[in-house]
Protein backbone atom coordinates (compact mmCIF):
# COMPACT_ATOMS: atom_id res chain seq x y z
CA UNK A 1 0.00 0.00 0.00
CA UNK A 2 2.80 2.26 0.65
CA UNK A 3 4.93 4.52 -2.16
CA UNK A 4 8.58 3.19 -1.41
CA UNK A 5 10.98 5.92 -1.77
CA UNK A 6 12.28 5.51 -5.13
CA UNK A 7 14.25 7.92 -7.54
CA UNK A 8 11.62 11.05 -7.57
CA UNK A 9 10.22 10.14 -11.11
CA UNK A 10 9.96 6.29 -11.17
CA UNK A 11 6.59 5.17 -8.65
CA UNK A 12 4.89 1.98 -7.39
CA UNK A 13 1.44 1.55 -5.51
CA UNK A 14 0.40 -1.56 -4.63
CA UNK A 15 -3.25 -1.06 -3.79
CA UNK A 16 -7.09 -2.38 -3.15
CA UNK A 17 -8.34 0.90 -4.54
CA UNK A 18 -9.68 1.67 -8.10
CA UNK A 19 -7.05 4.29 -9.92
CA UNK A 20 -8.30 7.18 -12.39
CA UNK A 21 -5.74 6.65 -15.51
CA UNK A 22 -5.91 10.27 -16.33
CA UNK A 23 -4.42 11.29 -13.13
CA UNK A 24 -1.98 9.05 -13.08
CA UNK A 25 -0.47 10.51 -16.29
CA UNK A 26 -0.94 13.89 -14.70
CA UNK A 27 1.37 12.66 -12.06
CA UNK A 28 3.54 11.15 -14.37
CA UNK A 29 4.06 14.58 -16.32
CA UNK A 30 4.32 16.50 -13.24
CA UNK A 31 7.44 19.01 -13.03
CA UNK A 32 8.56 17.65 -16.89
CA UNK A 33 9.77 19.90 -19.24
CA UNK A 34 10.41 17.54 -21.96
CA UNK A 35 8.17 14.81 -22.53
CA UNK A 36 7.32 14.02 -26.22
CA UNK A 37 6.09 10.58 -25.17
CA UNK A 38 3.74 9.08 -22.61
CA UNK A 39 2.81 5.02 -23.51
CA UNK A 40 0.80 3.49 -21.27
CA UNK A 41 -0.88 0.03 -20.26
CA UNK A 42 -3.99 -0.30 -18.57
CA UNK A 43 -4.71 -3.97 -17.78
CA UNK A 44 -8.57 -5.10 -17.13
CA UNK A 45 -9.80 -8.14 -15.65
CA UNK A 46 -11.40 -10.23 -17.91
CA UNK A 47 -14.50 -12.15 -18.17
CA UNK A 48 -13.18 -15.25 -19.26
CA UNK A 49 -11.09 -16.40 -17.14
CA UNK A 50 -8.37 -19.38 -17.78
CA UNK A 51 -10.81 -22.30 -16.59
CA UNK A 52 -14.28 -20.87 -16.77
CA UNK A 53 -16.64 -17.53 -16.83
CA UNK A 54 -15.02 -14.84 -13.57
CA UNK A 55 -17.63 -13.09 -11.93
CA UNK A 56 -14.66 -11.96 -9.23
CA UNK A 57 -11.24 -12.74 -8.85
CA UNK A 58 -8.98 -12.26 -5.51
CA UNK A 59 -5.34 -11.07 -6.05
CA UNK A 60 -2.83 -12.08 -3.33
CA UNK A 61 0.47 -9.99 -3.23
CA UNK A 62 3.61 -10.35 -0.88
CA UNK A 63 3.67 -7.07 0.89
CA UNK A 64 6.95 -5.52 0.58
CA UNK A 65 8.59 -7.91 -1.86
CA UNK A 66 6.12 -7.10 -4.11
CA UNK A 67 6.82 -3.42 -4.24
CA UNK A 68 10.88 -4.09 -3.98
CA UNK A 69 10.28 -6.48 -6.81
CA UNK A 70 8.29 -4.07 -9.04
CA UNK A 71 10.81 -1.32 -7.98
CA UNK A 72 14.10 -3.70 -9.24
CA UNK A 73 11.83 -3.44 -12.93
CA UNK A 74 11.33 -0.02 -12.91
CA UNK A 75 15.30 0.46 -12.26
CA UNK A 76 15.90 -2.57 -14.74
CA UNK A 77 13.97 -0.22 -17.22
CA UNK A 78 15.43 3.54 -16.37
CA UNK A 79 18.72 1.53 -16.82
CA UNK A 80 17.99 0.22 -20.31
CA UNK A 81 16.03 3.53 -21.55
CA UNK A 82 16.04 7.23 -21.51
CA UNK A 83 13.33 7.53 -19.46
CA UNK A 84 12.26 10.45 -17.70
CA UNK A 85 9.21 8.80 -15.70
CA UNK A 86 7.76 5.42 -14.96
CA UNK A 87 4.80 4.22 -12.77
CA UNK A 88 3.34 0.89 -12.00
CA UNK A 89 0.37 0.97 -9.94
CA UNK A 90 -0.96 -2.61 -9.20
CA UNK A 91 -4.78 -3.52 -7.40
CA UNK A 92 -4.86 -6.12 -5.04
CA UNK A 93 -8.04 -8.02 -3.40
CA UNK A 94 -11.27 -8.57 -4.89
CA UNK A 95 -11.68 -7.28 -8.05
CA UNK A 96 -14.44 -8.00 -11.08
CA UNK A 97 -14.65 -8.72 -14.50
CA UNK A 98 -14.29 -5.31 -15.85
CA UNK A 99 -12.31 -3.74 -13.63
CA UNK A 100 -9.35 -2.02 -13.78
CA UNK A 101 -6.28 -3.99 -12.06
CA UNK A 102 -2.85 -2.98 -13.80
CA UNK A 103 -1.51 0.15 -14.88
CA UNK A 104 2.08 1.22 -16.43
CA UNK A 105 2.88 4.45 -17.44
CA UNK A 106 6.20 5.80 -19.49
CA UNK A 107 7.46 9.31 -20.37
CA UNK A 108 10.47 9.26 -22.63
CA UNK A 109 11.82 12.07 -25.20
CA UNK A 110 11.59 9.45 -27.74
CA UNK A 111 8.95 7.52 -28.54
CA UNK A 112 10.67 4.03 -29.34
CA UNK A 113 11.89 3.75 -25.72
CA UNK A 114 8.51 5.06 -24.10
CA UNK A 115 6.31 1.93 -26.12
CA UNK A 116 9.30 -0.71 -25.06
CA UNK A 117 10.16 0.30 -21.84
CA UNK A 118 6.23 -0.08 -21.11
CA UNK A 119 5.66 -3.11 -22.79
CA UNK A 120 8.95 -4.43 -21.08
CA UNK A 121 7.32 -3.54 -17.62
CA UNK A 122 4.22 -5.29 -18.60
CA UNK A 123 5.86 -8.38 -19.48
CA UNK A 124 8.17 -8.33 -16.09
CA UNK A 125 4.84 -7.42 -14.08
CA UNK A 126 3.05 -11.03 -15.37
CA UNK A 127 5.96 -12.97 -15.09
CA UNK A 128 8.14 -12.03 -12.29
CA UNK A 129 6.11 -9.67 -9.46
CA UNK A 130 4.73 -11.81 -6.93
CA UNK A 131 0.82 -11.98 -7.71
CA UNK A 132 -1.39 -14.82 -6.93
CA UNK A 133 -4.68 -14.71 -8.68
CA UNK A 134 -7.72 -16.93 -7.81
CA UNK A 135 -10.89 -16.37 -9.96
CA UNK A 136 -13.89 -17.00 -8.41
CA UNK A 137 -17.03 -18.56 -11.02
CA UNK A 138 -20.08 -20.81 -11.12
CA UNK A 139 -17.43 -23.93 -10.65
CA UNK A 140 -16.02 -22.25 -7.72
CA UNK A 141 -12.30 -20.67 -6.66
CA UNK A 142 -9.56 -21.93 -8.22
CA UNK A 143 -5.91 -20.28 -8.32
CA UNK A 144 -4.73 -19.56 -11.51
CA UNK A 145 -1.66 -21.58 -12.77
CA UNK A 146 1.51 -20.07 -14.28
CA UNK A 147 1.60 -19.52 -17.70
CA UNK A 148 4.33 -20.59 -19.92
CA UNK A 149 3.74 -17.60 -22.57
CA UNK A 150 4.16 -15.20 -19.92
CA UNK A 151 7.96 -16.30 -18.84
CA UNK A 152 8.68 -16.87 -22.26
CA UNK A 153 7.66 -13.28 -23.77
CA UNK A 154 9.84 -11.99 -20.31
CA UNK A 155 12.81 -14.11 -21.44
CA UNK A 156 12.93 -12.23 -25.00
CA UNK A 157 14.45 -9.24 -23.21
CA UNK A 158 17.05 -11.09 -21.41
CA UNK A 159 18.38 -11.02 -25.52
CA UNK A 160 20.85 -7.74 -25.06
CA UNK A 161 19.80 -6.85 -28.68
CA UNK A 162 15.98 -6.99 -27.39
CA UNK B 1 14.14 -16.75 15.44
CA UNK B 2 12.85 -17.10 11.75
CA UNK B 3 9.54 -15.70 10.77
CA UNK B 4 8.57 -17.96 8.05
CA UNK B 5 5.41 -17.02 5.45
CA UNK B 6 3.13 -18.74 3.25
CA UNK B 7 1.21 -17.10 0.32
CA UNK B 8 -1.56 -17.95 -1.89
CA UNK B 9 -2.64 -21.84 -2.46
CA UNK B 10 0.24 -22.65 -0.09
CA UNK B 11 -1.15 -20.29 2.37
CA UNK B 12 -4.93 -21.91 1.98
CA UNK B 13 -3.54 -25.63 1.96
CA UNK B 14 -1.79 -25.03 5.20
CA UNK B 15 -4.26 -22.72 6.46
CA UNK B 16 -1.58 -21.14 8.01
CA UNK B 17 -0.24 -17.33 6.77
CA UNK B 18 2.83 -17.85 8.71
CA UNK B 19 4.33 -18.63 12.10
CA UNK B 20 7.27 -17.90 13.89
CA UNK B 21 10.04 -20.41 14.96
CA UNK B 22 12.82 -20.01 17.81
CA UNK B 23 16.28 -20.25 16.18
CA UNK B 24 17.70 -23.70 15.66
CA UNK B 25 21.50 -24.12 14.83
CA UNK B 26 20.39 -27.80 13.20
CA UNK B 27 17.80 -25.99 10.90
CA UNK B 28 20.43 -23.69 9.30
CA UNK B 29 19.57 -23.55 5.55
CA UNK B 30 16.37 -23.25 3.35
CA UNK B 31 16.49 -26.84 2.78
CA UNK B 32 16.57 -28.17 6.54
CA UNK B 33 14.05 -25.69 7.31
CA UNK B 34 11.35 -27.06 4.73
CA UNK B 35 12.38 -30.76 5.73
CA UNK B 36 11.79 -29.76 9.24
CA UNK B 37 7.97 -27.55 8.76
CA UNK B 38 6.77 -30.87 5.81
CA UNK B 39 7.75 -33.27 9.06
CA UNK B 40 6.44 -31.71 11.81
CA UNK B 41 2.39 -30.91 11.45
CA UNK B 42 1.12 -33.88 9.42
CA UNK B 43 0.09 -35.41 6.27
CA UNK B 44 -1.31 -32.33 4.97
CA UNK B 45 2.02 -30.04 5.17
CA UNK B 46 4.01 -32.81 4.19
CA UNK B 47 2.12 -33.09 0.81
CA UNK B 48 1.66 -29.05 0.30
CA UNK B 49 5.58 -28.57 1.03
CA UNK B 50 7.28 -31.24 -1.14
CA UNK B 51 5.91 -30.07 -4.18
CA UNK B 52 8.46 -29.49 -6.73
CA UNK B 53 6.89 -25.65 -7.85
CA UNK B 54 7.47 -24.08 -4.72
CA UNK B 55 9.21 -20.61 -4.45
CA UNK B 56 11.26 -19.75 -1.42
CA UNK B 57 11.96 -16.28 -0.44
CA UNK B 58 14.88 -15.56 1.86
CA UNK B 59 14.49 -11.83 3.04
CA UNK B 60 12.24 -10.91 -0.19
CA UNK B 61 14.49 -12.33 -2.09
CA UNK B 62 13.92 -15.70 -4.41
CA UNK B 63 16.14 -17.99 -4.38
CA UNK B 64 16.95 -20.55 -6.49
CA UNK B 65 18.61 -24.02 -4.80
CA UNK B 66 19.71 -23.97 -1.19
CA UNK B 67 20.43 -20.91 1.21
CA UNK B 68 21.77 -20.48 4.31
CA UNK B 69 19.60 -19.12 7.24
CA UNK B 70 20.91 -16.68 9.91
CA UNK B 71 18.50 -16.18 12.76
CA UNK B 72 16.21 -13.25 12.33
CA UNK B 73 15.53 -13.90 8.68
CA UNK B 74 12.59 -13.67 7.51
CA UNK B 75 11.71 -16.72 4.71
CA UNK B 76 8.58 -17.57 2.27
CA UNK B 77 7.13 -20.29 0.10
CA UNK B 78 4.74 -19.74 -2.40
CA UNK B 79 3.48 -20.92 -5.46
CA UNK B 80 4.94 -19.64 -9.30
CA UNK B 81 3.34 -16.25 -9.48
CA UNK B 82 0.64 -15.27 -12.00
CA UNK B 83 0.18 -11.57 -12.75
CA UNK B 84 -2.69 -9.31 -12.49
CA UNK C 1 -12.61 17.76 -38.08
CA UNK C 2 -15.29 14.91 -38.76
CA UNK C 3 -15.62 11.27 -37.85
CA UNK C 4 -15.44 9.12 -40.59
CA UNK C 5 -17.73 6.25 -41.05
CA UNK C 6 -15.64 2.88 -39.92
CA UNK C 7 -16.42 0.27 -38.54
CA UNK C 8 -17.65 0.94 -35.10
CA UNK C 9 -14.83 0.47 -33.43
CA UNK C 10 -12.23 2.49 -35.10
CA UNK C 11 -12.43 5.76 -34.99
CA UNK C 12 -10.22 8.90 -36.11
CA UNK C 13 -10.61 12.60 -35.34
CA UNK C 14 -8.51 15.91 -36.56
CA UNK C 15 -9.30 18.30 -34.62
CA UNK C 16 -8.20 21.90 -33.09
CA UNK C 17 -9.46 21.01 -29.48
CA UNK C 18 -7.59 19.38 -27.25
CA UNK C 19 -8.43 15.76 -25.59
CA UNK C 20 -9.04 14.05 -22.43
CA UNK C 21 -7.29 11.05 -22.31
CA UNK C 22 -9.31 9.65 -19.35
CA UNK C 23 -12.93 10.43 -21.65
CA UNK C 24 -11.11 8.81 -24.44
CA UNK C 25 -9.87 5.48 -22.95
CA UNK C 26 -13.59 5.64 -21.96
CA UNK C 27 -14.66 5.60 -25.17
CA UNK C 28 -12.29 3.32 -26.47
CA UNK C 29 -14.00 0.79 -24.25
CA UNK C 30 -17.74 1.69 -24.44
CA UNK C 31 -19.49 -1.28 -25.00
CA UNK C 32 -16.45 -4.21 -24.56
CA UNK C 33 -16.82 -6.78 -22.56
CA UNK C 34 -13.92 -8.58 -23.54
CA UNK C 35 -10.94 -6.09 -22.97
CA UNK C 36 -8.12 -7.54 -21.27
CA UNK C 37 -5.75 -4.69 -22.66
CA UNK C 38 -5.52 -1.24 -23.58
CA UNK C 39 -2.55 0.63 -24.71
CA UNK C 40 -2.23 3.90 -25.38
CA UNK C 41 -0.36 6.32 -26.75
CA UNK C 42 -0.29 10.22 -26.36
CA UNK C 43 2.37 12.57 -27.95
CA UNK C 44 3.63 16.56 -26.39
CA UNK C 45 4.40 19.06 -28.19
CA UNK C 46 8.50 19.87 -27.38
CA UNK C 47 10.21 22.41 -26.05
CA UNK C 48 12.78 21.47 -28.35
CA UNK C 49 12.16 21.54 -31.90
CA UNK C 50 13.64 20.66 -34.75
CA UNK C 51 16.13 23.67 -35.08
CA UNK C 52 15.55 26.05 -32.39
CA UNK C 53 13.86 26.24 -29.21
CA UNK C 54 9.93 26.37 -29.83
CA UNK C 55 7.18 28.35 -28.30
CA UNK C 56 4.58 27.52 -30.77
CA UNK C 57 3.95 24.90 -33.50
CA UNK C 58 1.51 25.59 -36.32
CA UNK C 59 0.28 21.90 -37.53
CA UNK C 60 -1.65 21.71 -41.17
CA UNK C 61 -3.09 18.82 -41.92
CA UNK C 62 -5.47 18.18 -45.85
CA UNK C 63 -8.83 17.59 -44.95
CA UNK C 64 -10.15 14.44 -46.01
CA UNK C 65 -6.95 12.77 -46.99
CA UNK C 66 -5.83 13.06 -43.66
CA UNK C 67 -8.83 11.68 -42.06
CA UNK C 68 -8.84 8.84 -44.87
CA UNK C 69 -5.47 8.22 -44.71
CA UNK C 70 -5.37 7.55 -41.00
CA UNK C 71 -8.63 5.16 -41.97
CA UNK C 72 -6.84 3.43 -43.82
CA UNK C 73 -3.93 2.93 -41.28
CA UNK C 74 -6.65 1.64 -38.99
CA UNK C 75 -7.92 -0.67 -40.78
CA UNK C 76 -4.15 -2.15 -41.93
CA UNK C 77 -3.50 -2.41 -37.62
CA UNK C 78 -7.39 -4.78 -37.60
CA UNK C 79 -6.36 -6.89 -40.18
CA UNK C 80 -2.82 -7.31 -38.31
CA UNK C 81 -3.99 -7.95 -35.04
CA UNK C 82 -6.85 -9.31 -33.27
CA UNK C 83 -7.97 -5.57 -31.88
CA UNK C 84 -11.25 -4.69 -30.44
CA UNK C 85 -11.33 -1.28 -30.68
CA UNK C 86 -8.34 1.11 -31.69
CA UNK C 87 -9.05 5.07 -32.06
CA UNK C 88 -7.07 7.93 -33.23
CA UNK C 89 -7.16 11.74 -31.98
CA UNK C 90 -5.02 14.26 -33.87
CA UNK C 91 -5.01 17.97 -33.68
CA UNK C 92 -4.26 20.55 -36.12
CA UNK C 93 -3.85 24.48 -35.87
CA UNK C 94 -1.58 26.38 -32.79
CA UNK C 95 -0.04 24.38 -30.79
CA UNK C 96 2.09 25.17 -27.91
CA UNK C 97 5.21 23.18 -26.35
CA UNK C 98 3.82 20.95 -23.73
CA UNK C 99 0.37 20.70 -25.56
CA UNK C 100 -1.21 17.67 -26.05
CA UNK C 101 -1.15 17.06 -29.83
CA UNK C 102 -1.83 12.96 -30.56
CA UNK C 103 -3.44 10.08 -28.94
CA UNK C 104 -3.52 6.66 -29.83
CA UNK C 105 -5.65 3.80 -28.29
CA UNK C 106 -5.77 0.31 -28.99
CA UNK C 107 -8.27 -2.32 -27.13
CA UNK C 108 -7.56 -6.03 -27.44
CA UNK C 109 -7.60 -9.12 -25.33
CA UNK C 110 -4.13 -9.54 -26.10
CA UNK C 111 -1.21 -7.08 -24.54
CA UNK C 112 0.94 -8.03 -27.17
CA UNK C 113 -1.71 -6.96 -30.12
CA UNK C 114 -2.49 -4.00 -27.88
CA UNK C 115 1.42 -2.73 -27.79
CA UNK C 116 2.34 -3.74 -31.62
CA UNK C 117 -0.81 -2.09 -33.27
CA UNK C 118 -0.72 1.04 -31.23
CA UNK C 119 3.55 1.36 -31.89
CA UNK C 120 2.52 0.37 -35.68
CA UNK C 121 -0.28 2.80 -35.81
CA UNK C 122 2.42 5.93 -34.36
CA UNK C 123 4.63 5.08 -36.56
CA UNK C 124 2.61 5.06 -39.28
CA UNK C 125 1.20 8.42 -38.56
CA UNK C 126 4.25 9.86 -38.21
CA UNK C 127 5.50 8.76 -41.64
CA UNK C 128 2.35 8.65 -43.90
CA UNK C 129 -0.31 11.05 -42.42
CA UNK C 130 -0.43 14.31 -44.67
CA UNK C 131 0.57 16.78 -41.55
CA UNK C 132 2.69 19.75 -42.12
CA UNK C 133 4.76 21.04 -39.39
CA UNK C 134 5.73 24.45 -38.72
CA UNK C 135 7.51 25.60 -35.57
CA UNK C 136 7.99 28.83 -34.46
CA UNK C 137 10.58 30.13 -32.29
CA UNK C 138 13.03 33.35 -31.43
CA UNK C 139 14.51 32.39 -35.32
CA UNK C 140 11.51 33.11 -36.57
CA UNK C 141 8.45 30.12 -38.35
CA UNK C 142 10.24 27.32 -40.24
CA UNK C 143 8.64 24.07 -41.65
CA UNK C 144 10.09 20.97 -40.71
CA UNK C 145 11.92 18.85 -42.61
CA UNK C 146 10.57 15.24 -42.94
CA UNK C 147 13.28 12.48 -40.80
CA UNK C 148 14.80 9.93 -42.45
CA UNK C 149 14.34 7.87 -39.04
CA UNK C 150 10.35 8.23 -39.32
CA UNK C 151 10.36 6.26 -42.57
CA UNK C 152 13.09 3.64 -40.96
CA UNK C 153 10.52 2.84 -38.33
CA UNK C 154 7.30 2.82 -40.49
CA UNK C 155 9.24 0.34 -43.02
CA UNK C 156 10.18 -2.11 -40.10
CA UNK C 157 6.15 -2.77 -40.81
CA UNK C 158 6.98 -3.94 -43.93
CA UNK C 159 8.57 -6.97 -43.13
CA UNK C 160 5.78 -9.55 -42.68
CA UNK C 161 7.98 -11.16 -40.16
CA UNK C 162 7.34 -7.78 -38.46
CA UNK D 1 -12.44 20.95 -64.07
CA UNK D 2 -9.54 20.30 -62.37
CA UNK D 3 -9.42 21.40 -58.29
CA UNK D 4 -5.56 22.07 -57.44
CA UNK D 5 -4.51 22.42 -53.68
CA UNK D 6 -0.99 23.34 -52.11
CA UNK D 7 -0.21 22.35 -48.81
CA UNK D 8 2.32 23.62 -45.95
CA UNK D 9 5.36 25.19 -47.28
CA UNK D 10 4.19 24.90 -51.28
CA UNK D 11 1.06 26.96 -50.04
CA UNK D 12 2.87 29.17 -48.22
CA UNK D 13 5.74 29.85 -51.06
CA UNK D 14 2.86 30.37 -53.79
CA UNK D 15 0.93 32.21 -51.95
CA UNK D 16 -1.98 30.46 -53.13
CA UNK D 17 -4.43 27.87 -50.81
CA UNK D 18 -5.32 26.51 -54.82
CA UNK D 19 -7.22 26.63 -57.72
CA UNK D 20 -9.47 25.67 -60.04
CA UNK D 21 -8.89 25.23 -63.58
CA UNK D 22 -10.77 24.65 -66.87
CA UNK D 23 -10.39 21.16 -67.79
CA UNK D 24 -7.84 21.15 -71.02
CA UNK D 25 -7.58 17.32 -73.02
CA UNK D 26 -3.97 18.93 -73.34
CA UNK D 27 -3.60 18.80 -69.85
CA UNK D 28 -4.30 15.37 -69.30
CA UNK D 29 -1.92 14.18 -66.71
CA UNK D 30 -0.45 14.95 -63.47
CA UNK D 31 3.04 15.91 -65.06
CA UNK D 32 1.58 17.81 -68.12
CA UNK D 33 -0.34 19.51 -65.23
CA UNK D 34 2.70 20.41 -63.08
CA UNK D 35 4.61 21.96 -65.93
CA UNK D 36 1.54 23.69 -66.89
CA UNK D 37 1.16 25.44 -63.14
CA UNK D 38 5.17 25.94 -62.85
CA UNK D 39 4.99 27.82 -66.28
CA UNK D 40 2.20 30.39 -66.59
CA UNK D 41 2.55 32.07 -63.01
CA UNK D 42 6.61 33.40 -63.39
CA UNK D 43 9.67 32.60 -61.46
CA UNK D 44 8.45 31.81 -57.94
CA UNK D 45 6.02 29.06 -59.18
CA UNK D 46 8.94 27.41 -61.84
CA UNK D 47 11.30 27.04 -58.72
CA UNK D 48 9.02 25.96 -56.00
CA UNK D 49 6.56 23.33 -58.63
CA UNK D 50 10.33 22.40 -60.00
CA UNK D 51 11.82 20.51 -56.89
CA UNK D 52 12.17 17.20 -56.77
CA UNK D 53 10.18 15.71 -53.59
CA UNK D 54 7.31 17.31 -54.08
CA UNK D 55 4.44 14.57 -53.46
CA UNK D 56 1.03 14.64 -55.40
CA UNK D 57 -2.09 13.29 -54.78
CA UNK D 58 -5.19 12.69 -57.02
CA UNK D 59 -8.23 12.02 -55.64
CA UNK D 60 -6.79 12.10 -52.27
CA UNK D 61 -4.37 8.97 -52.96
CA UNK D 62 -0.42 9.49 -53.33
CA UNK D 63 0.85 8.87 -56.54
CA UNK D 64 4.01 7.60 -57.68
CA UNK D 65 4.93 8.35 -60.94
CA UNK D 66 2.81 9.68 -63.21
CA UNK D 67 -1.04 9.57 -63.64
CA UNK D 68 -3.78 10.02 -66.02
CA UNK D 69 -6.61 13.06 -65.01
CA UNK D 70 -10.09 12.93 -65.45
CA UNK D 71 -11.92 16.07 -65.39
CA UNK D 72 -13.52 16.42 -61.96
CA UNK D 73 -9.88 15.48 -59.93
CA UNK D 74 -8.94 16.91 -57.15
CA UNK D 75 -4.73 17.13 -57.73
CA UNK D 76 -3.14 17.85 -54.67
CA UNK D 77 1.26 19.09 -54.35
CA UNK D 78 2.90 18.94 -50.95
CA UNK D 79 6.23 18.61 -49.06
CA UNK D 80 6.96 15.34 -47.64
CA UNK D 81 4.59 14.77 -44.73
CA UNK D 82 6.31 15.22 -40.93
CA UNK D 83 3.86 14.01 -38.77
CA UNK D 84 2.67 15.64 -34.97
Amino acid sequence: MAEPALSPRLAVSVQEADFDVAALQQQLLAGAREEGAVATFTGYVRAAGARQAVATMELEYYPGMTERSIEGILQEAAGRWPLLAASVVHRVGRLRAGDRIVWVGVASAHRAAAFSACEFLMDYLKDRAPFWKKEIGPDGPHWVEARSEDNARAARWKDPAG
Amino acid sequence: MLKVLFFARIREELDCPGLELPWDPAVADLDALQKQLAGAHGQRWREVLGRDNTIRAVNQTVITGNSPLRDGDEVAFFPPVTGG
